[in-house]
C-alpha cells in the first residue's frame, strides 16, 4: 500500500524537479509527520500515564476528573500551558533565553529519525545510526546550558551547571555501553543491531529472547538503562530540578508554553531510551519466542517501549532522590569501570572459540 | 709529547691544578706552585735552543696528530726561526710575571696566578700552531683569561677595559674564521697552513683574504686607528696583565701577518703594502705625539707600544730581509723592554697607588737602586744604541731607506719622538727634587724586585750589546719567507 | 552547481584565515583564543577530509580522527590552564597577559 | 600481521610508556615530600632506554616498523639517546627546585617529564606525518602541563598560557601545511612524498603553499624569528626546573622532524625552504641577539640565546643543497654540522640553567643577571662552570660552541656561494654581538662584588652531574672530534640511501 | 555511501526545530490575545526567594564543573575512538584488538590515576 501512495504521488506532476526534489521531499515529511504526530500523542499521554501509575503506587486515583478516567488531563494541560502569559526576564539574553528550549527538544526528537519500528521501516536507514543518534542526543546538554545561562538567574544557572555536569557524566557510560553494543552486532546501523540479535542459539531454538543482547550484557543494559534515568534528569536522579534545593533548575525562569517545550523534551527523551534499549537490548521489534511472530513487529515493539517507559515511573515512585555527590560517584566510580571491565570481557570473550555473535 | 707539546701544556697544567686545588687561605703555596709551574715552562723550552737547527727554515720540532679527523684538522706544532724566539720569550715574561704579582695581588692568588700560567701556554702555543683551527683555537682562547685578569683585578675602569678588549679583538678575528674556513674549502678541505701557502688564489680572493686577516691582526697588533683599545685596557690591567699583553699579546697580531697574511696572500700583500706601510707610518709618527701629552704612565707607554709596533708592521711590509728581521728583533726587544717599562711602574704604583706622572718627581733621591733599573729601560724604549730597542729599530730603518728615502726618514723621527716622551717622562718621575710626601716616603726595591728587573735587565743589554743569537736564528727563514712572498699565486 | 575540491579547500583556507585573524586580533577573552585554536584545527580536518574524498584514500580520514583527540586533549589543557589563570588573576583578558614582556 | 610490526624499532618507547604508566600508579603511594622512590625510579628508567638506544643506535642499522609509519634509524637512536640523557639530567637538576617550590606534591613533574620524552622519541621516530604529529602533540601537551606546573605562580600560569595558545597555533600551521601536502601527494608517508615530488607530477605552487605553513610551523617548534615570540616569555615564566626541560631535549625533537619533513620529505623542494630558512636564520640571529643585550633576566636573556643560536642551526639546515644540487657530501656536511650544533648547545643550555637552578633558594629564583653577582668569590667551581657555557655560546674556542659554529660555518662557506658567505659574515658579526651579552654575565660573576655571603650548597648528584656537563663542554672543546664523527655518520647513515 | 538516507535527518531537524517553536510562537500568540500577557518588573525580575537580586548571576562557580567538562571531553573522544573499533571488531583481527587493549589500558591508568588523585571525588 505505501508503495502505491509512493507511486501515486511520484506521477502526480510529471516534471524532473517533483520527481527528483519534490516528491521525495514531501514524502519525507510524510513520514516525519506521520512519526512524530503519534509521538507528541505519546509524550502527553505518558505525562497521564505516570501520574496515574504513581497514583496506582500510592493507592490513590490520580487524574480522574477531565474525561473519563482523566483521560482529557493532558489536552487541559496543554490548553492551560498555552494560555498562559510567558514571562521574559529583564536580565535574561532574550534570543538565548528562547533557544534554550528549543535546542533542547529538537535533538530529542531528532533521534527518532534513525529508530527502526519494524525491518527496512526507519525514516532514515543510515550506516552510522549509533553514532549519529550519539552525536544528536549530546547536543541536548547545550539547551540546557544555555537556558541555565541565558536565565541570568542564580538558580537557573547552578540547575544548568548541575544538569549539564550530570549528563556528561553518563553520557560516558551510555558511550561505552553503545560501544559494547557496537562490538557485538558489528554494525552501526539499527536495523543490523536489531537483527543481529535474531540469531544465535536461542533463535535457532524458537526462544529468541534468550539471544538478545540483554543476556550476555546484563551489566551493560543496567548501566545502559539507569544511565538513560539521569540522562533524562528522572527521579532519582533529579537533584537539578531538587524543589527543595533549586526549584526548578535551569527552568526556574520559564513559564507557560516555553517551560511545557522542556518537559515535551523530558517525556521524548524518556521514550526515546526506551525504545533505544529496546531497539539494544531487547531485540526490537524481533517477538520473543518463535510461535509468537505472527503478531506485528511494532506491536512488540511498542510493549517493550511501553513496560521499559513504565520501569521509569515506577523506579520514580519507588527511589528518594539522590544526592548530587551520589550522582556523580554512581556516575564515575561504578558505571565507568562497569562498562570498562564488560567491555574488556566481551572482547576477550570474542576472541575466544566461544564467541556467540560471530 | 714533544718539546713544543710539553711548552704549552706544562704551565696550563699547572694552571688547572691551581684552579682545582688552589685555596685563597694558601696564597703562599699557591705562590710556590705557580712559580714552580713557571719555572718548569721555562725550563723545558730551554732545550729548544741547542736542538735548533738553524741552517734550514723547515719547521722543527714538527709533531703531528689527527684532532678532528671530520674536518682534516690536526694537532700539528712546530716552530722555525720566525717563531722561535717567542716560545722563549713567552716562557721567560711569565716567569718574571709571576714574580712581579707576588705581593701586589692578594685576592683569589690561585685564580690569578692559574690565568697567567694558561694564558703562556696558550699563547705558546699559537706561536706552534702550524693548523688553522689549531691556531684559531689558541688565538681565541688566550682572551678568555686576559679578559678574566683585566676585569677581576683591574683597576676602576676595569670593565669597560675588558669589555674593549675582548669584543674588539673578537670582531676582528671572527672574520679572520671566516676566512680560515674559506681557505679550507679552497684547499680542497686542508687546514695545514703549509698547503695554504702553496694554494693558489684569485686576486679578488686574495684580497678579501688578506683583509679578513687585517683586521685580525690590526686589531691585536694594534695598529692605527684600531688601536684605542690598548692605551685603555693597560692603564685598568694589572701589572702583570699590562706587561705579558704588551710583551707577547701584540706579537701574537704581528706574528699573524707573518704567517698568514703575507704568505697566504703575497699579492695583496704586495698591492696593499702602501696601506699598511702608511698607517705603520702614522703611528709611529701620529701616536709618537700623542704619547708625549699623556699624564699617565701606563697610558704613555701603552702608546709608545702602538709605535714600537708600528715599527714592526713596517718592517714587515718593506719586503726586504733587513726589514722583516728587523721587525721581529723588535718585537722581541720590545716584548722585553715594554714588559719592563709596565713592571717599573708597577713598582712605583705598589707603593704610591698612582700613575700620574704628576704624582712624581725626584724618586732617584730615595730609590737609587730602582732607578738605575729604570733609566736603563727608558733609554731601551728610546731606542739608544747597545739597547735591545735600537737593534730592531734600527734595521727598520735601514730597510725602510733602501726602499725610500723619506719612509726612512720618517720612521727615524721615531728615534727622536720616542726619546722625547721616554726620558721627558723619567725626568718628571725620577730626576729632580723630591716632590712630595708620598714620594719621600718611598723604600727602595727589594730581592724579588731585583731580580725581576735585573733579569729584564740582562735580556735588554744582552740583546742590544749582542744580538747576532737572535738574527742568526731567524737569518735562514726570513731569506725563505721573502723567496716565497715575492712569487706570485696568480 | 557540483561541489568540487576547490570549494572545500577554500573554506578550509577561509576557517583557518578566520581563526588566524581570531588569534591575532582577539584582545578581550581567551576562551575565544581557544575556540580559534579549535576553529584552526577543524579547518584542516576540513581540508584533510576533503583531500580523502577526492583521492579515494582512507588515510586522511584517519588523520582527522587523530586530529579531533588531540584537539580534545588540547582543549582539555587549555581549559584547565585558563582555569588556574583564573584563579591567580581573577580575571580571564587576554590584557591580562601583561606580566612577562620585555 | 603481528611480525610486520617490528616491535625492535619501538622498544624504548614500549619501555618508556609502560614505565612511565608504573611510575605514575607507583608514585600515587609515595607519601615522602621529595618523591625518592618515584625520582630514583624514573632515573633508573631513563638511563635503561638510555642504554637500549645507545646500544640500537651503536648498531647502525635502519630499520622500519608498524607498517612504514616509525623508522629506527641511527639519526633517530642517537638523538633519542641524548634526548634522553638531557631528560635525566634536567630532573636531577630540578628536583631540589621543585621540592623547594611545593611542584612534588604530586609525581606529575616526572610523569610529564617521561611523557613529554616519548612524545620526543615518537616525533623523532615518526617517518609518517600522523606519528610526527601525535609525536609532537604529546610532547608539546605534557610541556604545557609542566609550564603551570606551580599552580599558585601567576606568571607561570601566564606563561603556560601564552606557550599554550602559540603553540596550538604552531601545530594548526604545521597541520595545515601537512594537509596541503597530503592532497598534493595523496599520502602521508614520507618516503612516498619524496619519490612523488621527485617525479615530478605535481604542481610546485601547491607544494610550496604547503610548505609556507610546514617551515612556520617548525620554526615556531624551534623558536626562529620571526616566530619565537613565546620563547622569552615561556623561558622567563615557566619555573626553571620546567625551563630546562623545555630549552633542552625537545630542541632535539624540533631539529629531528626538521630533518624529517624537510630533507627526507621535501628534499626536492630544497630551493624554496633554503630561502625561507635564509630568512628565519637571519631574523632569528638579528633579533636574538639585539634583544638579548637588553635583558635584564638570565633566563630571558638565554631565551633570546636560544633564539640566536636556532639561527646558526638553520644556516647549517639551509647548507645542504648547492645551487639545486644535492650532492651527498654536501648533505652530509650541512645536516651533521646542524646536528653538532643542536646537541652541543642542549649540552651547554643544561649546564648553563643547572647553575641558574642551582642557586635559586627556597623563595628566591636567582634569575635575574644581578643575582649572580660575585659568583665566583661564593663558589668559584660554579661561576667556572657558568662562564664555560657562556664562553661556548658566545663560541669562544676551546670551548665546544666554538666547534659547532666553526661546522656550521664551515657547511655555509663550503657551498662556494656568494650569498652563503656572506651569510657566514653576517652570523659572525651577530655571535660578536653575542659575546657581549654573555660576557656581561661573566662580567657579573667574576667582576662584580657578591650582594650575599652565603655559599651555596648542593645535593652529591647535584654537584658531581653538574661539574661532569661543565666539564664536558671543556672537553667535548678540545676533543669534539669524537662527537662530529658521530654526528656525520648518523647523517650519513640516516640520508644515505 | 547511502547520502540519499541522511535527507529526513534534514528534514527531521527542521521539523524538529519547528515542534520547538510552535508551541512557543502559539503560547506567545494566546497569551497575548486573551490578554495575560502583562509584564511588570517584579515579575521579571530573576527568581531570587524574594529578595532582590543580589549581584550578577554569572558568578564563579566550583571548579569541579570545569574538572567534569574536561574529563567528559577526554572520556567522550576515547568512545568516539572505540566506535570504528567496535564496529570492525570482527574483521581486524588479534591486532586489531589488542592494540586497543593496550589503548585502553592506558586509558585505565589515567582512569585510576584521576581517581587516586581525588578528581572523581564530589565532596
Amino acid at each position: 500500500m505505501i508503495d502505491q501512495i509512493w507511486g501515486l504521488g511520484n506521477g502526480l506532476i510529471a516534471a524532473p524537479w517533483w520527481t527528483t526534489m519534490g516528491w521525495p521531499v514531501t514524502w519525507a515529511l510524510i513520514k516525519i509527520v506521520v512519526l512524530v504526530a503519534p509521538l507528541m500523542g505519546a509524550v502527553a499521554y505518558l505525562t497521564l500515564w505516570e501520574r496515574k501509575a504513581i497514583g496506582f503506587t500510592q493507592i490513590r486515583l490520580g487524574p480522574n476528573r477531565i474525561g473519563p478516567m482523566g483521560l482529557l488531563q493532558p489536552m487541559a494541560d496543554a490548553v492551560k500551558l498555552l494560555t498562559k502569559e510567558i514571562i521574559r526576564p529583564t536580565m535574561a539574553n532574550k534570543g538565548l533565553f528562547f533557544l534554550g528550549p528549543i535546542m533542547t527538544i529538537t535533538p530529542a526528537l531528532l533521534a527518532w529519525v534513525v529508530i527502526p519500528f519494524g525491518p527496512e521501516v526507519a525514516l532514515a536507514n543510515v550506516n552510522a545510526g549509533l553514532l549519529l543518534l550519539m552525536a544528536v542526543t549530546s547536543i541536548e546538554v547545550y539547551g540546557v546550558i544555555i537556558a541555565g545561562w541565558s536565565s541570568n538567574s542564580k538558580y537557573a544557572f547552578l540547575g544548568a551547571m548541575r544538569a549539564s555536569a550530570q549528563m556528561v557524566s553518563y553520557e560516558i557510560a551510555m558511550g561505552f555501553c553503545f560501544v559494547v553494543v557496537l562490538m557485538v552486532s558489528g554494525s552501526m546501523n539499527m536495523t543490523d543491531i536489531v537483527m543481529s540479535q535474531a540469531r544465535g542459539i536461542g533463535a535457532s531454538n524458537g526462544v529468541n529472547f534468550l539471544s538478545w543482547n540483554w543476556l550476555p550484557l546484563l551489566p551493560i543494559f543496567v548501566v545502559y538503562f539507569v544511565s538513560g534515568l539521569a540522562e533524562t534528569n528522572r527521579a532519582p536522579f533529579d537533584v537539578v530540578e531538587g524543589e527543595s534545593e533549586i526549584v526548578a533548575g535551569h527552568m526556574i525562569e520559564y513559564s507557560g508554553m516555553s517551560f511545557g517545550t522542556f518537559f515535551l523534551a523530558e517525556y521524548a527523551n524518556m521514550w526515546l531510551v526506551s525504545i533505544l534499549a529496546a531497539t539494544l537490548f531487547l531485540g526490537g521489534w524481533l517477538p520473543p519466542f518463535e510461535f509468537l511472530s505472527f503478531i506485528p513487529g511494532w506491536i512488540w515493539l511498542g510493549i517493550k517501549t511501553f513496560v521499559l517507559v513504565t520501569m521509569f515511573l515506577w523506579i520514580r515512585a519507588t527511589f528518594p532522590r539522590f544526592r548530587y555527590d551520589q550522582i556523580m560517584r554512581l556516575g564515575w566510580k561504578i558505571f565507568i569501570p562497569v562498562t570498562l571491565v564488560w567491555l574488556v570481557v566481551v572482547g576477550l570473550w570474542m576472541q575466544t572459540p566461544f564467541n556467540i555473535w560471530k | 709529547m714533544g718539546l713544543l707539546s710539553l711548552a704549552i701544556w706544562t704551565p696550563i697544567f699547572f694552571g688547572a691544578v691551581l684552579l682545582a686545588f688552589g685555596r685563597d687561605d694558601q696564597a703562599r703555596m699557591v705562590r710556590w706552585i705557580a712559580l714552580i709551574g713557571a719555572l718548569a715552562g721555562l725550563a723545558v723550552t730551554l732545550p729548544l735552543y741547542p736542538g735548533f737547527d738553524v741552517g734550514t727554515s723547515a719547521m722543527q720540532f714538527v709533531e703531528k696528530a689527527p684532532w678532528i679527523e671530520r674536518f682534516n684538522v690536526s694537532y700539528h706544532l712546530g716552530i722555525d726561526g720566525i717563531s722561535f724566539w717567542f716560545v722563549l720569550l713567552t716562557a721567560f715574561i711569565t716567569v718574571v710575571v709571576v714574580i712581579a704579582s707576588w705581593e701586589s695581588i692578594t685576592e683569589r692568588v690561585n685564580q690569578y696566578m692559574a690565568a697567567f700560567l694558561i694564558l703562556s701556554g696558550l699563547m705558546i702555543g699559537v706561536f706552534c700552531a702550524l693548523d688553522g683551527i689549531l691556531f684559531y683555537t689558541f688565538f681565541e682562547a688566550t682572551l678568555i683569561p686576559m679578559y678574566l685578569i683585566i676585569g677581576v683585578w683591574g683597576g676602576p675602569n676595569k670593565i669597560y677595559a675588558a669589555f674593549k678588549f675582548f669584543l674588539y679583538t673578537l670582531l676582528g678575528s671572527l672574520l679572520m674564521l671566516v676566512a680560515l674556513i674559506y681557505l679550507y674549502v679552497q684547499s680542497g678541505g686542508s687546514f695545514d697552513i703549509a698547503t695554504w701557502h702553496r694554494l693558489p688564489l684569485s686576486s679578488t680572493a686574495q684580497t678579501l683574504l688578506f683583509f679578513a686577516f687585517f683586521a685580525a691582526f690590526a686589531v691585536k697588533v694594534p695598529m692605527w686607528p684600531v688601536h684605542t683599545w690598548l692605551p685603555d685596557v693597560h692603564v685598568e690591567a694589572p701589572t702583570g696583565g699590562s706587561a705579558v699583553l704588551a710583551a707577547i699579546m701584540l706579537k701574537l697580531g704581528a706574528y699573524g701577518f707573518l704567517r698568514f697574511s703575507m704568505p697566504i696572500a703575497p699579492d695583496a700583500a704586495h698591492e696593499w703594502a702602501w696601506l699598511i706601510i702608511g698607517l705603520s707610518l702614522i703611528a709611529v709618527v701620529y701616536v709618537g705625539l700623542v704619547a708625549m701629552v699623556q699624564q699617565d704612565m701606563k697610558k704613555l707607554v701603552a702608546y709608545s707600544s702602538v709605535a714600537h709596533m708600528g715599527f714592526v708592521t713596517l718592517g714587515f711590509f718593506i719586503f726586504n730581509d733587513i726589514g722583516v728581521a728587523g721587525g721581529i728583533v723588535q718585537m722581541i726587544a720590545h716584548g722585553f723592554v715594554s714588559a719592563a717599562m709596565f713592571l717599573c711602574i708597577g713598582v712605583l704604583y705598589d707603593r704610591v697607588h698612582s700613575r700620574q706622572i704628576a704624582s712624581y718627581g725626584g724618586v732617584v733621591n730615595t730609590m737609587p737602586n730602582f732607578t738605575a733599573f729604570a733609566l736603563l729601560f727608558a733609554m731601551a724604549n728610546a731606542g739608544l744604541p747597545a739597547t735591545a730597542g735600537f737593534v730592531g729599530e734600527w734595521m727598520v730603518i735601514l730597510g725602510a731607506v733602501r726602499v725610500n728615502f723619506w719612509m726612512g726618514l720618517a720612521a727615524a723621527t721615531s728615534l727622536i719622538l720616542g726619546a722625547s716622551f721616554t726620558l721627558w717622562m723619567f725626568k718628571r718621575v725620577y730626576l729632580g727634587p723630591v716632590a712630595n710626601d708620598h714620594v719621600r716616603e718611598l723604600t727602595d726595591i727589594n730581592g724579588r724586585e731585583f731580580l725581576m728587573l735585573g733579569l729584564l735587565a740582562v735580556a735588554v743589554l744582552a740583546m742590544g750589546v749582542y744580538p747576532k743569537p737572535f738574527t742568526d736564528i731567524m737569518n735562514v727563514t726570513v731569506a725563505d719567507f721573502l723567496r716565497h712572498v715575492a712569487a706570485s699565486k696568480l | 552547481m557540483t561541489i568540487t575540491l576547490g570549494h572545500f579547500l577554500s573554506l578550509g583556507a577561509m576557517l583557518f584565515a578566520l581563526s588566524v585573524i581570531g588569534i591575532f586580533l582577539n584582545r578581550r577573552n581567551l576562551i575565544v583564543l581557544l575556540m580559534a585554536i579549535e576553529l584552526m584545527l577543524l579547518a584542516v580536518n576540513m581540508n584533510f577530509v576533503a583531500f580523502s574524498h577526492y583521492l579515494g584514500d582512507m588515510h586522511g580520514q584517519i588523520f582527522v580522527f587523530f586530529i579531533l583527540t588531540v584537539a580534545a586533549a588540547e582543549s582539555a589543557i587549555g581549559l584547565a590552564i585558563l582555569v588556574l589563570l583564573f584563579r591567580n588573576k581573577s580575571n580571564i583578558q587576554v590584557e591580562s597577559l601583561n606580566e612577562l614582556k620585555g | 600481521m603481528i611480525d610486520k610490526l617490528s616491535w625492535t624499532t619501538a622498544y624504548p618507547e614500549v619501555v618508556l610508556l609502560v614505565m612511565a604508566c608504573v611510575i605514575a600508579m607507583v608514585d600515587l603511594g609515595v607519601t615522602s615530600a621529595r618523591r625518592t622512590l618515584t625520582y630514583v625510579l624514573t632515573l633508573a628508567t631513563l638511563a635503561v632506554v638510555a642504554v637500549m638506544l645507545a646500544y640500537q643506535a651503536g648498531e647502525g642499522s635502519t630499520v622500519y616498523g608498524f607498517s612504514n609509519m616509525v623508522v629506527s634509524d641511527p639519526m633517530g637512536n642517537w638523538l633519542k639517546c641524548f634526548a634522553t640523557i638531557a631528560m635525566m639530567v634536567c630532573l636531577v637538576y630540578g628536583r631540589p627546585y621543585a621540592a623547594d617550590r611545593d611542584m612534588l606534591r604530586g609525581g606529575e613533574l616526572f610523569t610529564l617529564a617521561m611523557f613529554s620524552l616519548l612524545g620526543i622519541f615518537v616525533m623523532i621516530s615518526g617517518s609518517n606525518f600522523l606519528i610526527i604529529y601525535l609525536g609532537l602533540e604529546l610532547l608539546t601537551l605534557s610541556s604545557y602541563a609542566l609550564v603551570a606546573l606551580r599552580r599558585d605562580h601567576t606568571a607561570s600560569t601566564e606563561a603556560a598560557m601564552k606557550y599554550f595558545v602559540l603553540g596550538a597555533m604552531a601545530s594548526g600551521f604545521l597541520l595545515y601545511g601537512l594537509s596541503m601536502l597530503y592532497g598534493a601527494t595523496g599520502s602521508l608517508e614520507i618516503s612516498t612524498v619524496f619519490k612523488v615530488i621527485s617525479s615530478g607530477q605535481v604542481k610546485h605552487q601547491v607544494l610550496v603553499f604547503g610548505l609556507v605553513f610546514i617551515v612556520a610551523g617548525l620554526a615556531f617548534k624551534m623558536g626562529a624569528a620571526p616566530f619565537h615570540m613565546w620563547i622569552p616569555d615561556v623561558y622567563q615564566g615557566a619555573p626553571t626546573a620546567v625551563t630546562i626541560m623545555i630549552g633542552s631535549a625537545p630542541e632535539l625533537a624540533a631539529f629531528a622532524i626538521a630533518i624529517r619533513l624537510l630533507v627526507e620529505g621535501l628534499l626536492p623542494l630544497a630551493i624554496d625552504w633554503q630561502q625561507m630558512l635564509a630568512i628565519l636564520a637571519i631574523g632569528s640571529l638579528l633579533i636574538g641577539n639585539l634583544a638579548a643585550i637588553a635583558q635584564t633576566n638570565l633566563k630571558r636573556m638565554l631565551a633570546y640565546s636560544t633564539i640566536a643560536q636556532m639561527g646558526f642551526v638553520l644556516l647549517g639546515l639551509l647548507s645542504g643543497v648547492v645551487a639545486g644540487k644535492a650532492s651527498p657530501a654536501s648533505l652530509t656536511t650541512a645536516y651533521s654540522a646542524a646536528m653538532f650544533y643542536i646537541v652541543t648547545y642542549v649540552l651547554t643550555t643544561l649546564a648553563s640553567f643547572g647553575v641558574i637552578l642551582l642557586l635559586a633558594r627556597e623563595g628566591f629564583e636567582s634569575e635575574e643577571i644581578a643575582d649572580l653577582a660575585g659568583l665566583n668569590q661564593r663558589s668559584p667551581l660554579y661561576a667556572g662552570v657558568m662562564a664555560v657555557c657562556l664562553f661556548s655560546l658566545a663560541g669562544i674556542p676551546p670551548l665546544v660552541g666554538f666547534y659547532a659554529k666553526l661546522t656550521v660555518l664551515e657547511a655555509l662557506i663550503g657551498t662556494g656561494q656568494e650569498p652563503y658567505i656572506w651569510l657566514a659574515v653576517f652570523a659572525v658579526i651577530m655571535s660578536l654581538i653575542g659575546a657581549f651579552y654573555y660576557l656581561r654575565v661573566v662580567k657579573v660573576m667574576y667582576f662584580d662584588a657578591p650582594i650575599t655571603a652565603t655559599t651555596v650548597s648542593a645535593t652529591a648528584e647535584v654537584r658531581v652531574v653538574l661539574t661532569l656537563n661543565g666539564a664536558l663542554v671543556l672537553v667535548l672543546g678540545i676533543l669534539p672530534g669524537g662527537l662530529m664523527t658521530l654526528c656525520a655518520q648518523a647523517i650519513v647513515k640516516t640520508l644515505g640511501s | 555511501m547511502n547520502l540519499e538516507q541522511y535527507l529526513p535527518v534534514l528534514l527531521f531537524l527542521l521539523v524538529g526545530m519547528a515542534v520547538g517553536i510552535m508551541p512557543i510562537a502559539m503560547g506567545w500568540g494566546f497569551s497575548a490575545l486573551i490578554g495575560f500577557d502583562k509584564p511588570d518588573p517584579a515579575k521579571n525580575a530573576a527568581y531570587e526567594c524574594g529578595f532582590e537580586p543580589f549581584e550578577d548571576a554569572r558568578m564563579k562557580f566550583d571548579v569541579r564543573y570545569y574538572l567534569v567538562a574536561i574529563l567528559f571531553i577526554l572520556f567522550d573522544l576515547e568512545i568516539a575512538f572505540l566506535f570504528p573499533w567496535a564496529v570492525a571488531l570482527n574483521e581486524i583481527g588479534p591486532v586489531g584488538f589488542w592494540s586497543v587493549m593496550v589503548f585502553l589500558a592506558i586509558l585505565v591508568v589515567g582512569f585510576v590515576y584521576e581517581w587516586k588523585k581525588g578528581a572523581l571525588d564530589w565532596e
